[in-house]
């Protein structure tokens, strides 16, 4: 977590546990958080990187053990 | 000559620009902007965060597209990550050029891409009532999408 | 800080800039630019002349409405005349702002009036055919012209 | 005479005889100097000051003993 979705989360990383039968995907991720950060990850300014590389759509995640999700709100500017 | 880089230490911008003039022989102007900490009212620290597999490579396609769209010799990029005080150096922006105009807009171009386009996150510590700080987020301003919207043609 | 500058010797920008910066305290960005003669092909010396009465006031007169049409804490504007080599810096302007868009506009605007509307005549030393040189006139380019008519608004 | 005017006069400065009886003007500028420069002088461009001061309309020069005329052709540019 990234800016102020890490002070959201309470933590700059969370490690999360993965459901064995099928890879994580984005409303998966949100039940999976804490709900004052999931709700604010719907906002479009969010955007996701798996793994470092940015996600064209987040709704698409599809994540298996061992991959890092960054979310990324929007940068600070000037 | 092209030197891109994200430093986590404190750097004086003139020790940079000088050995990168020198690398540029030929050049017919050079121009450099250099961003600082400003020493707002109950401002005590700024921080700086970086999302490394994003931001360094990020900014490297910024000097891809700044070399692309003008004629130029040289592109210093430097910016700081982590706490600084104000007065601190942030940014580093120096580009070489045969003409002035390529070095002043190409330094004009990275310079907002890198305000509001390029992954940084930062943060205030600013002081309280009660004699204590906290820190603030910084969201983005209007103004520095205006100042992107400027070269979308 | 205010530091207008006609010089007939050589200069280093860096030992100017770097004074300009510390006097300019709580500034939140300083644009530079620093044009220097280009090493053309055939060209072994240039020389700048200028016109005492006017020359200097010109580029004071200049400096006021720089700073009245920017937000400028500080401006530097230096400028050689006499003969130089290539290599040799022409011309430093430097502009403290709090903001960046002044600072980078500020020297901008400068740059293009000092190259097109101030008191100043170049004649370049170029190589001739026969191994000796002579001197030539450099005459307005429509370039500079359409530079400066940019602020006209 | 600044610039390439100082090459056509085949000297940087020229001291002028003054009429006794008035002010030089234009045409009697035009007359007592070298006549490859008097040509080039009606140029637009060309901008004449006295001591110093730049004159609106040159064609209406009024000089005395002891006036600096400078004649000053277009700047060079960048």
């Amino acid at each position: 977590m990234l800016g102020k979705l890490a002070d959201l989360a309470q933590a700059a990383t969370i490690d999360l546990p993965l459901p064995l039968s099928k890879p994580l995907d984005w409303e998966g991720l949100k039940a999976a958080l804490p709900s004052a950060l999931a709700e604010a990850l719907d906002d479009p300014r969010i955007r996701v990187a798996i793994n470092g590389a940015l996600l064209p759509n987040k709704a698409k995640l599809q994540a298996g053990a061992g991959d890092e999700i960054a979310l990324l709100p929007p940068v600070s500017g000037g | 000559m092209r030197d891109i880089r994200l430093l986590d230490q404190m750097f004086l911008p003139g020790l940079l620009i000088g050995p990168f003039t020198q690398a540029n022989k030929g050049l017919g102007g050079v121009c450099t902007f250099v961003g600082e900490v400003r020493y707002d009212e109950g401002v005590e620290a700024l921080e700086l965060t970086h999302y490394e597999p994003l931001t360094l490579p990020g900014m490297h396609a910024l000097a891809d597209r700044a070399f692309e769209r003008f004629t130029l010799m040289g592109l210093l990029m430097v910016h700081r990550v982590g706490q600084m005080r104000p007065g601190e150096p942030i940014v580093c922006v120096s580009a070489a050029a045969l003409h002035r105009r390529d070095a002043i807009d190409a330094v004009d171009f990275c310079m907002d891409h890198l305000k509001s386009a390029a992954w940084f996150w930062k943060r205030e510590k600013r002081a309280t009532q009660n004699g204590e700080s906290e820190w603030h987020w910084i969201e983005p301003r209007e103004q520095d999408h205006s100042d992107l919207a400027r070269w979308e043609s």
